[in-house]
């Protein structure tokens, strides 16, 4: 499907109108080109009875400067066309909502000003400016979403903005786009914009909702758990239903039992017991999980074990 | 040893002296050679090689993104994939394939000279871009580098666990090859032109050469460095970008595109050279607005260094050098189209003859137009913004360096072929690989423009499905394109045994190194030639335009050349 | 059949002219090579000024300064060298080059011993032992070991090529006069030397 | 080939004189470390380097003796560096000021290699 990508920001609109009208710029230069190598390539092919005078001196000097004068005034004019629409979206409004986003390989996680948290999605409300604190703990990550139109890494070492007005309800892409390592394609997101009822009802009932296990589950498959785990998953990860108490054979050779310090260290330390017969693939969740959330996981991890009999 | 020593240097009416293929044999004769046509052939060998290495790579590619979930490789086998294809083919295909390749053999012929300034040097370019290319295929065999043609930091310093130095490392060596042939370069078309060979009645193919390698000499240097500062990070913790430490990874980035959007320019000024020779020569016309064509191409040189920053709109930069940026990345606008404008002027009044030189030109036109015009796309903040790092991005320059550069490449290699070995290749297959070349190319790299618009990211191993239409149309296009691409190594081979001889001059053209003989002699003239004209003077008597007629009339024309026995 | 002459000139003066030429191009490329390294350091100097003034009072001053002489003064004696090739003095252009090796060789002795008490200092970045927290303090010694280290490469090249040029000079085996061989030289070592000028107060003079 | 029948000693003077004029202007440099008033030591050491660095390429270098083309060429070297700094400072000075992480400080990442 050749589909143009949806429109959800106040700035996509007028992104798209300048594109427009860029494109349609282009088409009729490229149009003009063709025409004229073309139309030249015929009219004066070798055998055709074309008159050929020379050009003389002054004519041709008249037309170079006729095109270098209209191509320095259409650059500048596309610079001006340009520029004013980036100044104009430059700053965000003094009462825009907050949002803190951390970036790490490879995943997101908000954080809203009600202290309310998500990973691998963002809920904001429509109609309203929403600006974002970002922050990477590792590698540059870059924050993309097509449907507004927007772009900004997101850097080590310094912290980065980005705002926008959501104008439609939806779900919507949210990519990394700048180059991060092994995940880079599969750091993903969904941007979530919701009514602004929809939004305060989802942002109150964010913390602590329901029990542990509950909040496991949820998680399981928000922080991305499950893209990998599950058994359905293209990804070579461990099917991790019956794992509780088991005995787990490492790559190392040992063999250790899977209780709840060992499936809280997988999660936080992926790298140091791997499974046997699996790659260390597997990101590292410490300081995108905290405690409450692990102890979440494990309880459902727990849970899963007593499903499966 | 000075040449002029030589007994019976330079009498007329001598038989003319054997061809530089024939002057030695052995290995030996070719690797330690100081000529310049031989070191030529040497880096047409190597950029055939790793053309191949690199394109094998991209088919690669190509076929994993056939379908959105990552199937046929793992990521990190993607990773080093588009990794090695950047590499490999920035720094060992574009850059060296037109200075180094046709340049070297072409420039001191179209100069009226006998070599380049410094044949030593020229050769031990060609050494160090082995030694650099050896490093970088180390890398490869040992397990490859995974972090973009790039190398952005953190990531290449401090996060990567893939052989990053020794890649890098080839990358600094084949540096210093791309300087010492800059150098050498500005320093033969200084000292080495032929009696009357004035500033003005140099060829505009000499021309982009000293273009390109002004930018070779000032930009390389910052690339030099830039991965040298992420080797020593790398190997003694130096920590000279490392955000821990207070760093700032995005000064690497200004570093190193300092020389990086220069290097465009490296991989596309000596094409608007070969064009111009081609048009000019297959439309029997002067070049419209010479001076015009030669301040553009010093003014893309120099501007070239002013406008690194628009890879780098969303990067973190401040607001007030994005609009620095986009404001001189917009003036470097007006010299790229007065060149497009003028070849189009340079077709009227022509008697314009359709060779596959020439076919690629044309194509070249238009590839280079549409490529030069998404440029504006990107010099626009907040254009960028949406398309800066998607695959209208890898579309662009696509479209200068594919489109433009190795269009360009093979127009010249075309054109020069017949000097370069003394025979004529098959002209119609010649001319099918053109055309397949155009139409692959279009069907490959126009689909990633609407993907990028549609919001894709590069480098990506898997994707939403909603991008698959048009991976899939992009792949078979890939297909045309790399059949397109095995073409001419077949016909141009064959050349060589079954191929016509070529006579001195099979175009007609009028540029001086095509007054030597065809494969030229050691020291390739028997006389150093005086200039007396302006160049492209197709519009004189002793060229007039109706002498050149169907290839029967040349055949007949040819086999009157004496002398040629190569 | 002039001694030295080389394909593709056909005269002495004009070979001299290319070669000239062809080195003051590369040390132009030389000026940005090392130019990404200073701007490194302004950069983080514009950000970090009390850091970079902390870090730069550590470095050794007496030794910074000894060295910043003794390179002063091999440009001398490579200058006379230079000079003195041009006037067909051999033994006086042997002298010259001797001297202007040793004097290198002097400043990596000394830079050796520099480098040895940094280390044992902990004046290196991400040492465990590093003495100073300002924040920048260890940008600037990363700066510190990655400016001196390249000069110092640049230098070790130098001296080599000194060696051999005398040593060729007195075997007979160079052809020095008129070639513009020394010349070349000379400008590479004079270049190694204004390099130096640059790094000497901007890594021993800061924050004294 | 003409050959100086003097024994060299005026090229030996000469570099002696301009080796003692470094030295002073060097000894300068240091003292002007210690003493100058604060703001003004990086442009004053920058600038007294300037003068060791004039001396040396004009005496030593020759660099005016040289043909215009040759002379040109380290001006555009100088002249590409000034760019470099230029341009990298329209941004590095510019940025916006905000602090540097609304998180807790990134902690460094356990390498593998």
């Amino acid at each position: 499907m050749i589909a143009p990508p949806d429109a959800a920001s106040v700035s996509a609109d007028s992104f798209d109108l300048m594109f427009l009208v860029m494109v349609v710029f282009s088409g009729f230069i490229v149009l003009l080109v063709a025409t004229l190598v073309i139309v030249f390539s015929i009219r004066f092919r070798s055998g055709s009875r074309a008159n050929r005078h020379e050009v003389r001196r002054l004519v041709s000097r008249e037309v170079e400067i006729a095109w270098t004068a209209a191509t320095a005034f259409g650059a500048m004019f596309f610079f001006w066309f340009a520029s004013a629409h980036f100044l104009r979206h430059a700053a965000a409004p003094v009462d825009a909502m907050e949002v803190h986003v951390e970036a790490k390989q490879w995943m997101w996680k908000a954080t809203h000003e009600s202290g309310a948290r998500e990973l691998g999605s963002l809920h904001v409300p429509l109609g309203r400016a929403t600006i974002l604190y970002m922050n990477s703990q590792d590698v540059i990550h870059s924050f993309f979403v097509p449907a507004f139109r927007l772009k900004q890494d997101v850097v080590p070492g310094m912290t980065t903005t980005m705002w926008f007005t959501p104008t439609r309800t939806g779900s919507f892409h949210l990519f990394c786009a700048e180059y991060c390592g092994t995940g880079h394609s599969t750091m993903l997101g969904e941007i979530v914009v919701m009514d602004e009822a929809a939004f305060a009802a989802w942002l109150e009932a964010r913390p602590g909702s329901g029990s542990l296990v509950d909040a496991g589950r949820v998680l399981f498959t928000e922080a991305g758990c499950a893209s990998c785990h599950d058994p359905a998953s293209a990804v070579h990860a461990p099917d991790l239903r019956g794992i509780y108490g088991r005995p787990v054979p490492l790559a190392d050779g040992r063999i250790v039992t899977a209780d709840a310090a060992y499936l809280q260290d997988s999660i936080l330390q992926p790298d140091r017991d791997v499974v046997a017969g699996f790659d260390p693939i597997m990101p590292n969740f410490s300081g995108l999980l905290d405690e409450d959330e692990v102890a979440g996981l494990v309880a459902w991890l727990r849970t899963l074990e007593r499903d499966d009999g | 040893m000075t040449l002029e020593a030589e007994a019976g240097r330079g009498r007329p009416g001598q038989t003319l002296p054997r061809s530089y293929l024939g002057a030695g044999h052995s290995v030996r004769s070719w690797l330690l050679t100081t000529d310049h046509k031989r070191i030529a052939l040497l880096y047409l060998g190597t950029i055939t090689v790793f053309f191949l290495i690199g394109g094998s790579a991209a088919t690669l590619m190509r076929l994993e993104l056939v379908t959105p979930p990552g199937e046929l490789v793992s990521a990190d086998t993607y990773n080093r994939l588009f990794t090695l294809h950047g590499v490999i083919m920035v720094w060992f295909f574009l850059v060296p394939a037109v200075p180094a390749t046709l340049g070297n053999f072409v420039l001191p012929l179209a100069i009226g000279a006998r070599d380049v300034a410094f044949p030593r040097l020229n050769l031990l370019s060609w050494y160090l871009t082995i030694a650099g290319g050896v490093l970088v295929l180390a890398s490869l065999l040992l397990g490859g580098v995974d972090t973009g043609w790039t190398f952005y930091t953190p990531y290449s310093s401090l996060y990567s666990n893939s052989y990053v130095t020794l890649a890098a490392m080839g990358v600094f060596v084949n540096g210093f090859g791309s300087i010492a042939t800059g150098i050498n370069f500005l320093v033969t078309i200084h000292t080495q032109r032929t009696r009357g060979l004035t500033w003005m009645r140099l060829p505009l193919f000499v021309w982009s050469l000293y273009a390109v390698s002004i930018v070779m000499v000032l930009a390389t240097p910052a690339l030099a460095v830039a991965l040298l500062m992420v080797v020593v990070e790398r190997l003694f913790d130096l920590g000279l970008f490392d955000p821990a430490r207070g760093g700032d990874p995005i000064l690497f980035q200004h570093i190193f595109w300092f020389y990086s959007h220069p290097a465009v320019y490296i991989m596309i000024l000596p094409g608007f050279g070969v064009i111009s020779e081609v048009l000019t020569c297959f439309a029997r016309r002067r070049i419209f607005g010479y001076e015009a064509m030669v301040f553009a191409m010093l003014a893309i040189a120099i501007f070239g260094f002013f406008v690194w920053g628009h890879h780098m709109f969303v990067s973190g930069q401040s607001y007030y050098a994005n609009l620095i940026f986009s404001f001189l990345s917009f003036a470097i606008a007006v010299p790229s189209a007065i060149k497009v404008f003028n070849w189009s002027g340079t077709l009227y009044g022509g008697h314009i003859t359709f060779e596959a030189s020439m076919l690629y030109a044309l194509g070249f036109i238009g590839l280079f137009t549409l490529g030069g015009l998404t440029g504006l796309f990107v010099a626009s903040v907040p254009i960028d913004v949406h398309v800066t790092d998607t695959y209208f991005i890898v579309a662009h320059f696509h479209y200068i360096m594919v489109g433009g550069m190795v269009t360009a490449f093979f127009a010249g290699l075309h054109f020069w072929w017949p000097k370069i070995t003394g025979r004529l290749y098959s002209e119609s297959f010649a001319r099918l690989a053109a055309l397949l070349m155009f139409v692959g190319f279009n069907f490959t790299f126009f689909p990633q423009f609407i993907l990028g618009w549609m919001g894709m990211p590069r480098r990506y191993w898997s994707y939403p499905d909603d991008f698959q239409v048009l991976n899939v149309a992009s792949s078979l296009g890939a297909v045309i394109l790399a059949a397109a691409y095995l073409l001419p190594p077949v016909y141009l081979g064959l050349s060589l045994w079954r191929g016509k001889p070529a006579g001195d001059n099979p175009w007609d053209a009028t540029g001086l190194e095509w007054t030597t003989s065809s494969p030229p002699p050691r020291e390739n003239f028997a006389v150093l030639p005086v200039v007396d004209t302006e160049p492209y003077a197709y519009h004189a008597d002793r060229v007039e335009p109706h002498r050149r007629g169907d290839a029967s009339h040349r055949a007949v024309s040819q086999s009157s050349d004496p002398g040629d026995d190569a | 059949m002039t001694r030295g002459l080389h394909e593709p000139f056909a005269t002495l003066p004009r070979q001299r002219e290319a070669a000239t030429f062809g080195i003051w191009i590369f040390l132009a490329t030389e000026m940005i090579f090392f130019g990404g390294l200073f701007l490194g350091y302004a950069v983080y100097r514009h950000e970090y000024p009390a850091g970079f003034a902390a870090a730069g009072a550590r470095t050794d001053i007496v030794i910074g300064t000894a060295n910043t002489m003794l390179l002063l003064t091999s440009s001398a004696t490579m200058a006379a060298a230079v000079w003195s090739g041009r006037a067909g003095l051999r033994g006086n252009t042997l002298l010259a080059l001797v001297l202007t090796a040793l004097l290198g060789t002097g400043f990596l002795v000394l830079k050796a011993v520099e480098y040895r008490n940094d280390i044992d200092e902990g004046l290196v970045p991400g040492s465990p032992a590093f003495p100073l927290s300002e924040p920048g303090a260890e940008l600037f010694f990363g700066y510190y070991w990655a400016m001196t280290g390249l000069h110092t490469v640049h230098l070790v090249i130098g001296v080599g090529a000194l060696g051999l040029t005398a040593w060729r000079l007195w075997r007979g085996r160079l052809a020095w006069r008129g070639t513009g061989f020394l010349h070349v030289l000379g400008l590479y070592w004079h270049f190694v030397d204004v390099i130096w000028i640059f790094l000497f107060p901007l890594l021993y003079l800061m924050g004294r | 080939m003409q050959r100086d029948q003097d024994d060299g000693r005026g090229l030996w003077l000469k570099a002696g004189a301009v080796w003692i004029a470094l030295g002073v202007v060097l000894a300068a440099t240091v003292a002007g470390a210690y003493l100058a008033p604060g703001p003004l030591r990086l442009p004053l050491a920058l600038g007294l380097g300037a003068v060791k660095a004039a001396l040396v390429v004009v005496v030593f270098m020759e660099l005016f003796d040289s043909r215009a083309s040759t002379r040109i060429a380290p001006l555009v070297g100088a002249l590409f560096v000034a760019l470099l700094f230029a341009l990298s400072f329209a941004d590095e000075a510019t940025r916006q000021e905000m602090p540097r992480s609304f998180a807790a400080p990134p902690e460094r990442a356990v390498q593998d290699r």
